[in-house]
C-alpha cells in the first residue's frame, strides 16, 4: 500500500510515460468540456459591462492566458529545482514539455492584452511596468528554449536550462505585483472571491475558461513530456518494448 | 437567458468585434495547431527512433556474426 | 591509493564501457589503451571527477573524489595546453602556480622552462610559439611537480623525439618517488621505471 | 581565500593589458553607440537632453554585453578553466575574481567616460554627477549577472548571441534604476532612491551571481 | 561560377538551420534592444514615436554586427576556410555566397519583424511599409560591409569588439539613409530618394565587399 | 613536377630557415622533418601558397604556383581538420567535394567513410566524434581523392595504430599512380611504395 504512493516511482520514466498516455484523453475532454462551459457563459450569458462594452470579452481569454503564463514558469522553475536538487531524469524532460506551452501562453497574453489595449487605452501597447515585465517573461521561455536546443548534450541542457529558470524566477512575482508596486495603466486585480466586483457570471466563466486553459496545458506538456521521454530512455528496456510494440502496430 | 438579440449584434460585439474576435480566433488557431505539431512531431519521432532500433539490431546482428 | 569500481560511461546515447575497474597504488603507471573513439578520455575525466560516472565509484585513499582534498593531490595535464597565448612561457608557469595554490620561485620556473628546451624563449609570447613548443610549456609544469597523482591525456601528442624521451624520463623519477601516474598514448613509449599496467578499452 | 581572488584578478588584468584592444574597444563601442543616435534621430537638443539617460545606459548595458562572451571563453578553449576547475580552492571564488577583472576592465571605463558623452547631450552638471555615479553603483551587477549567462552559454555554438538573449532582459532592473535615477536627477525629484536600489541590486548580484556561475560553468565542463 | 555560390549559401543555411538557435536569437536580440529603450527613456507616445526610426536602425546595426564575428570565424577555427582558399576558383565568390546567407539568416528576419516593433511604437501604417522596405534595402549592404570587417579581423584576439569600432562607423551612411526614409515619410516629404540612395548602397557593397573581403582573408591566413 | 629553390622563411623576427631547396617529381614523398619549431608547418605553408616566401621561388610543373592550376592539382590537409561540427561525416565530405568543385557521388562518400572505420556513424554529427574519429572523416577525403599533389601535415597525429597503417597504405597507393606527397610527422611510419626522400630543417 506504502509502495503505491511513492514519489519516485512517479518520478521515473518508465512508470509516468504509459501513466501519462492513459491521462491525456482525460485532460484533453476536461479541457474542452471546461472551455465549452465557459464560453457559453461567457459569451452567449453574460452581460456587458458597464465601462468597457464588449470589449471587455477578452479578458475570457487574456486572463487565463496571463495566469497560466506565470504559473507554467513556477511549474517550470519548481521542476528544475527538484532537478539540480535529487538529479531526477524526469524533471528535465518535463521543464522541456512546458516551455513552448508556456511561451504560447505568454504570447497569448501579450496578443489579447495589445488587442484590448487598442480601444480601451487607444494604443497597441504602451511601456508600463506589466506589460513590460509579460514581455520579459516571454523573453525568458524563449531564453531557456533557445540555450537548451543549444546545448546537445540532454543532461546538461536540462541543467543550464534548470539554472537559468531559477534565475529567472525573480521576475514572477515583478509581473504579478507590478500593479501594486508601480503606478500604472493596466488594471489592479479584480478578483476577489469574497465579494467580486465582477458580475458572478463573468467570474465564473473566467474561472471555467482559466480550468479549460489549465486543462489544455498539462494535456500538451505530457503529450510532449512522452515523446521526450521516448526519445532519451530509447536505449532503456521500457522504450525498446514500447517501441517495438509500435512496431508491430498498436497506438499511433 | 441569452443576452444577445441576434446574431449579427453578437458578431459586432458592440463594435469591439475586430478585437474581440480576433483574440480568440487567434487563441483558437494557437489551440488547434499546437496539438498538431505536437502529434506531427511525436509520429516523426517515433518513426525515427523505430529505424534507428532496427538499425541497431542490424549492427548487433552482423558483429555476433563475425 | 586510487580505486575505480564498476564504471560505467554513457557519452550522447552511445554506452562506451561498462564495469571498468582497477586498483592502482604508488609507483604505478597505469598505461590507458583503445581505439580512437574507445572511451580513453571519457575515464580520464571521470577520474578527475569532471565527468560523472552512471553507474559506479571511485574513491582516492579510500574517500570520494569530490573535494578539495582530492584535487589538492592532482596533477591533470588535458588535450588542451592550458597556456594563455598572450603570456610569455615563464608568465603562464608562473601564473599556473598561483592559480592552483602552489609555490612556485622564479628561479625554479626559469629552470623548468630550461629543461623542456625552451630557454632563451622565456621573454616570447606563446602564442609565436609552434604545436611542439606550446606543448613543451604545457609539459613545464610537471619538472617541479609534487602532487602525487598525475593524470595525462595523450602527452606525447606533436612532440619531436628528444622531447619524448625527456617527457618519459620525468614520468620514471615520478613513479620512483613514489608517484602514480595514469595515461593514454597511442605511440608506443618505454617508461623505465615503476611498475607499468595495461588496461584496454573496446 | 582572498589570495586566490587577487591572483585570478592581476592574471586576467595583465592580460586585459597585453591585448590592450580590450578595454579601448569596450570603451569606442560605448561611445560609438551613444553617437550613432544623434545621427539616427535628428540633432534637436531639447529631444536630445531627454533621451541621454536611457541612451547611455542601453549603451552601455550594449557594451558590458560585449565583452561577456569572452570571460570564461578563452579560458575553456584553451584549457585554463579545466585546470581552475581542478584546483583545491572552491570555483565560486575564481569567478568572483574574474568578475572584478571583468569589472574593472569594462565596468570602470564607462563610468570615467559617461559625463563627457553626457555634455554631448547637453545634460547639466548635477545630471553628470548622478550619471556616474548611477554607473558606477550598477555595472558591477551587470559585470555578476552577465558571469551567469556567460557560463550558461559557454561550449554553446552562437553562444554570443543567445548569451545577449539570456542576460540583456535579466539587464532590464538595472537600466529602469538606472536610467530613472538621472531623470529623476533631471526633474528634480533627487536620484536617491533609485541609487540605492541599484547599490542593492549590486549586492545581491555580485554576492550571488559568482556560485550560480560556478555551477554552470562545472555543467560545461561535463 | 554560379554553383559555388549556390554552394556555399546551402551548406551555411544546411549550418544555420542545424543550430537554429541563431536565427531565433538574432532576431530576439532585435526585439529585446528595441524594447529596452521604452524602458529607459520612458513610455511618452510622442517621444518615442520620434525615436523609432533610429532606434529600431540602430538596434538593426548592432543584431546584424553581433552575428557578423562568426560569419568566418568558425570556418577558420576549423580549418575550412583554407580549404576554401586552396579550391581553384576565386575566394571572392566564396565570399559572395557566405554574404548571401548572412543576409537570408540575419537580415531578412529583421525586416519582417521590424513591422511589429513599429508597432509598438505607435508608428502609422505608411511608416511601417517605408521601414520594411528601408530594412529589406538596406541590410544586404550591412551584411556586404561587415563581411569586410569580419574579415579583417578574423583571428585578432577581442576582434568581436574590434570588429564593432571598424564596422559602426561604415554604417552610418546606412543608418542615416535608412531612418532618413522613415523621418521623410512621417513628415510627409516621401522617402523615395533615401531609399533609392538606400539601393545605391547595397549594390555597391554588395559588389565590392567580396572581393575585398577575399583579400583580407587571405593576409588573415598567412 | 615542383621545385621549390633557395627558400627563406622568417616568422616574427627569427630567421627559421634560408637556402631550403628540393625538387619532387612524380611518386616521390618528401619527409620532412625537424625538431618542434623548426618551420615544417611554416614551409607547408609556403608550399601551399599561402604564406609568401621572404627569398627563393615555387614552381609547379614549371610555372608559379599563384593560380587556380596549381590549386587544382593540390589537396593539403592542415594541423586542423575543416570538418563542420554540426554536419554528419556523410554531409561534411560532400560539401567538401562540393565546395571544392569535385565529382562525389553519395555512394562513394559512404564508401570512403566506411574504409576509415566510421560506418554506422554517418548518421551522427561530427561533434559527437572522439579526436581520432574527427581526424578519420578530415582523413576520407584522401580515399578517392585523384589529385596528384598531396601535401599534409602530421596526418598520424590523434590516430590509432590501425589507422595510421590504413592511413600509410592510401599514401602507398597514391604514390603507386603516380602521386607527389610531401608531409610531417613526428612519429615513424613506413610507407612502403614510392621513393621516400627527407628533408630536415634546422
Ligand atoms: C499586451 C498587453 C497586456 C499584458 C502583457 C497584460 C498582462 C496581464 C497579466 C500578466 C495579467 C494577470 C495578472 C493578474 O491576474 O494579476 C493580466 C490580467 C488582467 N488584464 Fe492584462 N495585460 C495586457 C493588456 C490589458 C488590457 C489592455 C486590459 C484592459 C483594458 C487588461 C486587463 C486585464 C484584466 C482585467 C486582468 C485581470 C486582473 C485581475 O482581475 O486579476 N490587460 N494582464
Ligand atoms: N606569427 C609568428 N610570429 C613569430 N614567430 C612565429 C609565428 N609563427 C610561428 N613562429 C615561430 O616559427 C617557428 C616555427 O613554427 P612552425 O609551426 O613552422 O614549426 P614546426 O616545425 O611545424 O614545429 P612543430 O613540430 O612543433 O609543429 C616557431 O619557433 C615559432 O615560434
Ligand atoms: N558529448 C558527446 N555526445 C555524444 N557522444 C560523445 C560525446 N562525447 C564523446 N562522445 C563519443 O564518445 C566516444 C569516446 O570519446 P573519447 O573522446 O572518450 O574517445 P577516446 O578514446 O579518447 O578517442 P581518441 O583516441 O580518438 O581520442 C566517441 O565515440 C564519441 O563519439
Ligand atoms: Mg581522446
Ligand atoms: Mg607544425
Amino acid at each position: 500500500m506504502k509502495d503505491r504512493f511513492n514519489l519516485y516511482r512517479f518520478a521515473s520514466p518508465a512508470t509516468f510515460y504509459p501513466l501519462a498516455g492513459t491521462l491525456i484523453p482525460y485532460f484533453v475532454a476536461l479541457a474542452v468540456l471546461f472551455g465549452l462551459a465557459g464560453l457559453y457563459l461567457g459569451m452567449l450569458v453574460a452581460p456587458t459591462d458597464f465601462q468597457q462594452g464588449e470589449g471587455y470579452r477578452i479578458i475570457f481569454i487574456h486572463v487565463p492566458a496571463s495566469w497560466m503564463s506565470m504559473f507554467i514558469y513556477l511549474v517550470m522553475a519548481f521542476w528544475a529545482a527538484i532537478g539540480l536538487a535529487f538529479n531526477t531524469r524526469l524533471s528535465g524532460m518535463m521543464t522541456q514539455a512546458l516551455a513552448p506551452t508556456g511561451a504560447l501562453m505568454a504570447f497569448l497574453s501579450l496578443l489579447t492584452g495589445a488587442l484590448w489595449g487598442k480601444p480601451m487605452w487607444g494604443a497597441w501597447w504602451v511601456w508600463d511596468a506589466r506589460l513590460t515585465s509579460e514581455l520579459i517573461l516571454l523573453f525568458l521561455y524563449i531564453g531557456y528554449m533557445a540555450l537548451t536546443a543549444a546545448i546537445d548534450d540532454a543532461r546538461r541542457a536540462d541543467k543550464a536550462g534548470g539554472l537559468l529558470l531559477l534565475v529567472g524566477v525573480v521576475n514572477v512575482p515583478i509581473i504579478y505585483f507590478s500593479v501594486k508596486w508601480w503606478n500604472t495603466l493596466h488594471q489592479g486585480s479584480s478578483i476577489n472571491l469574497a465579494k467580486s466586483s465582477m458580475a458572478q457570471t463573468m467570474l465564473w466563466s473566467m474561472l471555467l475558461m482559466a480550468m479549460c486553459f489549465w486543462m489544455y496545458s498539462i494535456a500538451l506538456a505530457l503529450m510532449r513530456a512522452r515523446t521526450i521521454m521516448l526519445e532519451r530512455e530509447r536505449h532503456t528496456d521500457w522504450a525498446r518494448v514500447e517501441l517495438s510494440g509500435h512496431l508491430t502496430g498498436g497506438e499511433q | 437567458m441569452i443576452y444577445w438579440n441576434s446574431f449579427s449584434d453578437f458578431i459586432a460585439m458592440g463594435g469591439y468585434g475586430f478585437y474581440v474576435w480576433s483574440s480568440f480566433g487567434a487563441t483558437a488557431l494557437i489551440m488547434t495547431i499546437e496539438p498538431i505539431v505536437v502529434a506531427r512531431n511525436r509520429k516523426s519521432t517515433v518513426a525515427r527512433l523505430k529505424r534507428q532500433l532496427r538499425a541497431d539490431a542490424r549492427a548487433e546482428n552482423r558483429n555476433t556474426a563475425e | 591509493m586510487l580505486e575505480a569500481d564498476n564504471l560505467e560511461c554513457v557519452r550522447g546515447e552511445r554506452r562506451l564501457f561498462a564495469g571498468i575497474g582497477f586498483r592502482l597504488g604508488a609507483g604505478e603507471l597505469l598505461y590507458l589503451q583503445g581505439r580512437n573513439g574507445a572511451g580513453k578520455t571519457s575515464l580520464l575525466r571521470m577520474l578527475i571527477g569532471l565527468l560523472p560516472p552512471v553507474a559506479g565509484e571511485i574513491r582516492w585513499r579510500g574517500r570520494t573524489i569530490r573535494s578539495g582534498e582530492f584535487r589538492a593531490d592532482l596533477c591533470y595535464l588535458g588535450h588542451l595546453n592550458a597556456i594563455k597565448e598572450e603570456l610569455t612561457p615563464l608568465e603562464n608557469l608562473l601564473a599556473a602556480a598561483r592559480l592552483a595554490d602552489e609555490a612556485l620561485s622564479e628561479d625554479e620556473a626559469i629552470d623548468a622552462l630550461e629543461q623542456v628546451g625552451l630557454a632563451g624563449r622565456e621573454d616570447l609570447a606563446c602564442k609565436y610559439l609552434s604545436q611542439g613548443q606550446k606543448r613543451r610549456v604545457a609539459l613545464a609544469r610537471l619538472v617541479k611537480e609534487k602532487r602525487p597523482l598525475w593524470i595525462l591525456d595523450e602527452p606525447f601528442v606533436a612532440l619531436d623525439v628528444a622531447a619524448v624521451d625527456w617527457l618519459a624520463g620525468i614520468i620514471s623519477g615520478h613513479l620512483q618517488r613514489g608517484g602514480l601516474a595514469i595515461m593514454t598514448t597511442h605511440q608506443l613509449v618505454d617508461i623505465p621505471a615503476g611498475t607499468v599496467r595495461e588496461l584496454r578499452l573496446g | 581565500m582572498l589570495n586566490v581572488i587577487v591572483a585570478v584578478v592581476v592574471r586576467d588584468l595583465r592580460l586585459a593589458m597585453r591585448r590592450q584592444s580590450d578595454i579601448v574597444s569596450a570603451l569606442f563601442f560605448f561611445v560609438i553607440v551613444v553617437s550613432l543616435f544623434p545621427l539616427g534621430i535628428g540633432p534637436e537638443p531639447d529631444l536630445l537632453r531627454k533621451l541621454a539617460p536611457g541612451v547611455l545606459w542601453v549603451a552601455a548595458l550594449l557594451a558590458t554585453m560585449l565583452s561577456l562572451p569572452r570571460l570564461f571563453a578563452d579560458d575553456h578553449r584553451d584549457g585554463t578553466l579545466e585546470q581552475l576547475a581542478l584546483a583545491p580552492h572552491p570555483l565560486g571564488l575564481v569567478v568572483t575574481g574574474k568578475v572584478i577583472a571583468h569589472w574593472l576592465v569594462s565596468g570602470l571605463p564607462l563610468a570615467l567616460i559617461a559625463p563627457v558623452l553626457g555634455l554631448q547631450f547637453d545634460l547639466s552638471a548635477d545630471a553628470l554627477i548622478v550619471l556616474t555615479g548611477a554607473i558606477l553603483l550598477g555595472t558591477p551587477a551587470l559585470s555578476g549577472i552577465g558571469a551567469i549567462g556567460a557560463a550558461l552559454t559557454l561550449g554553446v555554438r552562437g553562444g554570443g548571441v543567445l548569451l545577449s538573449l539570456l542576460v540583456l532582459p535579466l539587464y532590464i532592473p538595472v537600466l529602469i534604476f538606472g536610467a530613472g535615477a538621472v531623470d529623476a536627477t533631471v526633474s528634480g525629484l533627487g536620484g536617491e532612491g533609485h541609487l540605492s536600489l541599484l547599490a542593492a541590486l549590486t549586492f545581491a548580484s555580485v554576492g550571488f551571481a559568482p556560485w550560480a556561475s560556478a555551477a554552470a560553468l562545472k555543467i560545461a565542463l561535463e
